[in-house]
């Protein structure tokens, strides 16, 4: 067996700890060892984008990162987007505009549509579709969403 | 009453809205459970080890030394699931689809799995099964498949659909013939004929989760298994049926799915999670990876199939036929003949035949996909019908109207239409500011029709009122897209209370009756159906309640905007009681008040759609980029408009990847080459332009609220439309999808040549 | 007597016949006698069948009543996504 | 597994050296998870090389730009310095994968995983980057159309790792430019790459050039014959047509899921004389 590594780490603000194998990935370990089942492995070879979350504010595919990785680093995921029982804009917008069918793509949609507006607030509907083109959905053919990321980021410019 | 089905017009005042769904809070902050999101104490990691081979006779299967691997709790083969089939050939094939017996029949087919304690332990010990194969010819091609010298898929499949029975296996499972009048004669009476000949290449239904369940058996026979499934009912009484279990004991608890488009509809791994967690006695939980899922799951046909039209120069089809090759896969399926169904559903025709062929290969098993078999059918008439056009020197669409189905229309497969929307969505498309923009440089457009049967079938539903008025559904078809949502509506609007008052569950498998899968677009025709009949059931309750509260004759009591009515000037001074009245007082008046249902919702009303597309082809590379896109489709009566919209949208995305870009590639091997979202390619969001959408809403006369389903047909129009928009652009007729920059090249150098 | 249409792959089943005269009030007499004519359409029952009256689809509700000069259509049972 | 974080890039190739079993450079992880996940390998050591501050940043010089191995195209994309000297480039760079590939991947990882199709190795090579390699024993520099040697080799040696990727000095009327085709929008590996990077004398005369093709061949190819049928001229049609002559000339591609040879080789042209145009824009001809 392959020896743990004990890794420190803040999750959605929390300074966590968890211990892995060295060969584990961030993904694995956020859903089977911390029970943040939020983000997804619809591949595992960083072409789907549903296990998406940020890493010191980068959007990253949390499959192509190994757990190690996260020591001494921020880790922000679905779980921790909305503030306490204050929904983030994009989560009540993806509600409203009907963003989502399954759902099983949402949560790494919404990380990514968070990453581009955090850089980019008025994005066109081209820099949308192209932030987003690492998130695949099956169920939507994507109008909704991007309709939902446009409404979100109007209603954040006026705040 | 309560049971009518007959469609009464009435004003909707909840039905039609677009309110939030129940379940989006739980699945925009990731706490919605799907397949792999749930543990059990104890629980094991299950793999499977799959065959590299397309075919290849397994003569050993040595499992020892993975047996004594620390940390290996049970390893099976096909010995662990022995056939309890009884003469069953569908569930046979099913059960050897789920693990090969004696042969492996596809690369990717299950030869043994482990459960072990973590995931490292269980990889490690399929490498350490040692499986001895014998290398079979094998045949992956689906005209290669019917030639002579093709090797025979399988020995114990003869030719079904010809008489006399053939005495011979052959790789032609199944022959489907359709159709009425006299082609010759028809086509004696042409003026002109189009004979053509087309492809389609296998495509997968890409949802996003893979397969996953957690599985957990006992040696008393009891067991639990939390699945993403289209239909926890059936996968119980199939797996049931392969374990040898009760079915009673074995309770099924569907999770969110992450997508099914019907390839949820099919048991592929859960047996055998079954299976390793009985021999292990520990719960297991397995998930398919993605290459897992690409290459063993259940993709499309593959299909080649050759068309004829003859025309008179006035406009009228006098006779068409078409003949139609689909692959099955490994085993025997109805593709072919659902191909041959739905070819020709949108015309009116005097004579016509379609013949399906149905063929197998060494590819994994065919499931259904999102309306079945039509689209490919679909790009080959309807392009065909753009080439007739064009020769007779007609508009397109003028033609298409000229020879469309309408009530009273024998269709093609047989049975007489009742009121339809092929010539609704047909005008409606005339209409459409979309056929008068205009197009820029290296533009093309076209549109084309689809049709879906779309079906009922059995359902059973419960509706409980709580003690404050609010009211739980408790219903046994899956939510894949927000059915919960339109059956609160449903709910809401027959018990005349607001959405806001409904909680909709999706129950168990011990929850309620059997309930068929949610596939064929029966979701909300069918539970809708049944959840109407059960708030009837309750609201005749609450009206005898009320009766007796009051002291008078139920048939003085009304039920009106959620309230009990007593009739009738004598009853005046009575004051009205409200549901949240009659729910506060239940406990002294009989105590619960539910309404149940347990239906075969048939008369689901079929579908029609076309669809316009316009697309940009680089006329040095032949890239291509799809710029606008009209969906106009029949819904009978949209319950919810935003999610029938994004069922349109999501069928036409889906048609326009399959159109242009998805293929399965098998090597020379039968090795699947792309099992995987880099080289297997679904459309991203920057492929695809804002989809516009029309719902019509033509009432089904055999649902209460004339709802029909609306999940599939969208899929249907979109390669041939797309095919017909780049023919008109490259100038040259498409007739290989996917249409992907290679093949459109090609096409374009060789008319060149 | 109610003429009974037999779609494509059905036909096989009944030696070739595209229709056949049956006596029936119901789905499930029709079937019955069905069966009794043409003991090689039991097979074709065992897979799935659905019956078209006057063309609307029935794939399971057998005690349905078939009304005068109906117009009667057996289609072999079809599957869905 | 064992995973380490070396703070310096020598420490790091000794680590890699003295390991017996087998031993791979984490940089972005976007090739070698992926090669993990799919079972293609099993590391028995896997170096970290992010935390090597050597390999951290983008640093300008009089002599031009030195990339860090660790550094993410994105971050190249956000260095406005480095995008204005060889747009061609960091567009490269920025073509592979979603952002979210972009966040962690790198063009020295791109080129290290030595496909024939990295979006980013012809670009480089039309450029003229050149590779610091550091050895347990030495450093050394070579061109980048020297390392990759076949589809997935290179010519680096057990315990070798590429430090940084350097770019020369911009010179004056220069452009770069990088295209590839895809079938989809984004998110596919190149069918066929074209980098051209060129520089005008006062006429707008082309006085150098190097043309680069990726995908076409075994190894991404430096086309000296396509250079040569620009150079001299202001990129006339004739010149685009003989530029395309040599490109179709120098293809040696494979029938396979992504592309055929025939598509291949004729795509190439195009793109080469696409990239060429933009290129020759960019260097301010007219």
């Amino acid at each position: 067996m392959m020896a743990g590594t004990l890794v420190s780490t803040i999750i959605n603000g929390d300074q966590i700890e968890f211990a892995c194998r060295p060969d584990e990935t961030l993904l694995e370990v956020l859903r089977n060892r911390l029970g943040l089942t939020g983000s997804k492995e619809g591949c595992g070879t960083g072409d789907c984008g549903a296990c998406s979350i940020t890493l010191d504010g980068r959007l990253v595919c949390s499959c192509l990162v190994l757990a190690v990785e996260a020591e001494g680093r921020k880790v922000n995921t679905i779980e921790g987007l909305a503030d306490g029982d204050t929904l983030h804009p994009l989560q009540t917008n993806f509600i409203n505009h009907a963003a989502l069918q399954c759902g099983v793509c949402t949560p790494g949609l919404l990380i990514a549509s968070k990453a581009l507006l955090d850089r980019n607030p008025n994005p066109t509907d081209e820099e949308i579709r192209f932030a987003l083109a690492g998130n695949l959905c099956r169920c939507t053919g994507y109008d909704k969403i991007v309709h939902a990321v446009k409404a979100t980021a109007k209603e954040l410019r006026k705040q | 009453m309560a049971n009518d089905t007959k469609f009464r017009n009435r004003k909707f005042k909840a039905v039609g809205t677009r309110p939030p769904r129940p379940d989006g809070l739980d699945k925009v902050t990731g706490r919605a459970k799907y397949g792999a999101d749930t543990f059990a104490p104890g629980q094991l990691v299950g793999r499977v080890l799959r065959s590299p081979h397309a075919h290849a006779q397994i003569t050993r299967i040595d499992t020892s030394k993975a047996e004594k691997l620390n940390g290996v709790k049970a390893v099976i083969t096909s010995k662990d699931l022995p056939d309890l089939t009884d003469g069953d050939s569908d569930l046979y094939d099913t059960l050897e689809n789920c693990m090969a017996r004696d042969r492996a029949l596809y690369d990717g087919h299950a030869v043994a799995a482990v459960a072990a304690i973590d995931a490292p332990t269980a990889r490690k010990a399929l490498k350490l099964i040692r499986v001895t194969y014998t290398i079979l010819p094998h045949v992956t091609d689906v005209d290669e498949a019917i030639k002579p010298d093709a090797p025979i898929v399988q020995p114990r499949v003869y030719t079904s659909g010809v008489s006399p029975k053939p005495k011979s296996p052959s790789n032609v499972a199944r022959v489907s013939e359709f159709g009425h009048g006299d082609v010759e004669a028809g086509f004696k009476a042409a003026d002109i004929i189009v004979e053509k000949s087309y492809k389609t290449e296998q495509t997968h239904q890409g949802y996003i989760e893979p397969h996953a369940c957690l599985a957990s058996v006992g040696p008393d026979g009891h067991g639990e298994l939390w699945v993403t499934t289209q239909g926890h009912f059936v996968f119980r009484n199939t797996c049931a049926a392969l374990l040898g279990m009760d079915v009673a004991k074995l309770t099924v608890t569907p999770s969110e799915v992450g997508g099914g488009f019907g390839g949820k509809t099919h048991v592929w791994m859960e047996p055998i999670a079954l299976a390793l967690s009985r021999k292990a006695n520990r719960p297991v939980k397995l998930e398919m990876t993605r290459n897992e899922v690409f290459r063993s799951t259940g993709p499309t046909s593959s299909t080649s199939i050759d068309v004829k039209i003859g025309v008179k120069k006035n406009g009228r089809i006098t006779a068409a036929s078409a003949y139609l090759r689909y692959h099955d896969g490994a085993f025997p399926g109805i593709w072919a003949m659902l191909g041959a169904m739905t070819s020709y559903a949108c015309y009116d025709l005097k004579n016509v035949k379609t013949v399906g062929y149905d063929i197998l290969v060494n590819r994994p098993k065919v499931g259904a996909y999102r309306a079945p078999s039509a689209p490919m059918a679909a790009f080959a008439v309807e392009s065909t019908i753009n080439e007739v056009a064009t020769k007779i020197g007609m508009d397109p669409i003028d033609f298409r109207i000229k020879n469309a189905a309408k009530e009273g229309t024998k269709s093609s497969y047989g049975p007489t239409y009742g009121p339809i929307g092929i010539g609704p969505t047909l005008a409606a498309v005339k209409k459409h500011p979309h056929m008068r923009a205009q197009l820029k440089k290296n533009q093309g457009r076209g549109m084309a029709c689809g049709f879906w049967f779309n079906f009922g079938g059995e359902t059973c539903t419960d509706l409980n009122i709580c003690v404050d008025g609010t009211v739980t559904l408790t219903v046994g078809t899956v939510d894949l897209s927000g059915s919960r949502t339109s059956l609160s509506l449903i709910a809401a609007e027959e018990l005349g209370i607001p959405y806001e008052r409904v909680k909709c569950n999706i129950s168990d498998t011990a929850s309620l009756g059997h309930n068929d899968m949610t596939d064929g677009s029966r979701g909300t025709f069918s539970s809708g159906m049944s959840i109407i009949f059960a708030a009837r059931n309750a609201i005749d309750d609450l009206c005898q309640r009320a009766a007796d509260t009051w002291g008078i004759p139920v048939k003085d009591v009304v039920w009106k905007d959620g309230r009990a009515l007593a009739k009738g000037k004598k009853h005046r001074k009575l004051k009205s009681l409200s549901l949240d009245d009659l729910a506060a007082a239940s406990s002294n008046t009989g105590g619960p008040i539910a309404g149940h249902s347990q239906i075969v919702a048939d008369g689901a009303g079929v579908s029609f759609a076309s669809h316009i597309c316009d697309i940009e082809v680089d006329p040095e590379t032949s890239a291509t980029k799809v710029v606008r896109y009209t969906v106009i489709q029949d819904a009978g009566k949209a319950v919810h408009p935003d999610y029938v919209e994004g069922q349109f949208q999501g069928g036409a995305a889906q048609g326009i990847g399959w159109a242009l870009n998805e293929e399965y590639v098998y090597d020379e091997n039968g090795r699947l080459q792309n099992p995987g979202f880099l080289d297997y390619r679904v459309p991203v969001c920057s492929d695809l332009p804002f989809i516009d959408t029309q719902i019509l809403e033509i009432p089904n006369p055999n649902h209460p609220y004339g709802i029909r389903g609306v999940g599939e047909t969208s899929i249907v129009p979109p390669l041939a439309a797309i095919g017909n928009a780049v023919s008109d652009v490259a100038g040259v007729r498409m007739t290989h999808v996917p249409m992907s920059p290679p093949r459109i090249r090609k096409a374009i150098k060789d008319k060149q040549a | 007597m109610l003429k009974v249409c037999l779609s494509g792959p059905l036909q096989a089943a009944a030696d070739g016949a595209a229709s056949v005269s049956i006596s029936a009030m119901t789905i499930r007499e029709l079937l019955r006698e069905l069966v009794e004519q043409y003991p090689g359409m039991q097979k074709q029952l065992d897979d799935g069948i659905a019956v078209s009256v006057n063309g609307e689809i029935f794939r399971d509700s057998w005690s349905e009543e078939i009304p005068e000069s109906a117009e009667i259509f057996l289609l072999p049972r079809i599957q869905g996504g | 597994m064992k995973y380490q974080t070396p703070s310096t890039t020598k420490e790091a190739a000794v680590l890699i050296k003295r390991e017996r079993g087998k031993a791979f450079v984490l940089a972005g992880g976007t090739d070698l998870m992926v090669r993990m996940k799919i079972g293609l390998i099993e590391p028995d050591l896997v170096v970290d090389i992010k935390h090597i501050s050597a390999m951290q940043s983008i640093k300008k010089s009089a002599s031009g730009f030195r990339v860090g191995a660790a550094v993410s195209a994105a971050k190249m994309g956000e260095n406005n310095a480095l995008k204005k000297a060889w747009p061609g480039v960091v567009e490269a760079a920025n073509l592979i994968g979603s952002d979210q590939i972009q966040n962690r991947c790198t063009i020295a990882g791109n080129l290290c995983n030595a496909s024939p199709a990295a979006d980013a190795v012809p670009a480089l090579i039309a450029a003229g980057a050149k590779v610091n390699i550091v050895g347990p024993q030495r450093r050394r520099t070579v061109a980048v159309e020297k390392v990759i040697t076949g589809p997935g080799t290179t010519s680096l040696a057990k315990g070798e790792i590429v430090e940084a990727i350097t770019l020369p000095k911009r010179l004056p009327k220069s452009g770069d430019a990088y295209l590839r085709f895809i079938p989809r929008s984004d998110m596919d590996i190149a069918v066929v790459g074209a980098g051209v990077g060129l520089t005008l004398d006062n006429n707008g005369v082309i006085k150098s050039a190097r043309v680069a093709l990726g995908a076409v061949a075994p190894t991404p190819l430096l086309v000296a014959a396509a250079a040569k049928a620009i150079v001299g001229t202001k990129l006339n049609k004739a010149a685009l047509e003989k530029l395309t002559v040599a490109c179709t000339a120098a293809c040696d591609p494979i029938d396979d899921m992504r592309g055929t040879v025939e598509f291949r080789t004729e795509i190439a042209g195009v793109l080469a004389r696409r990239a060429a145009k933009i290129a020759y824009k960019r260097a301010g001809g007219k």
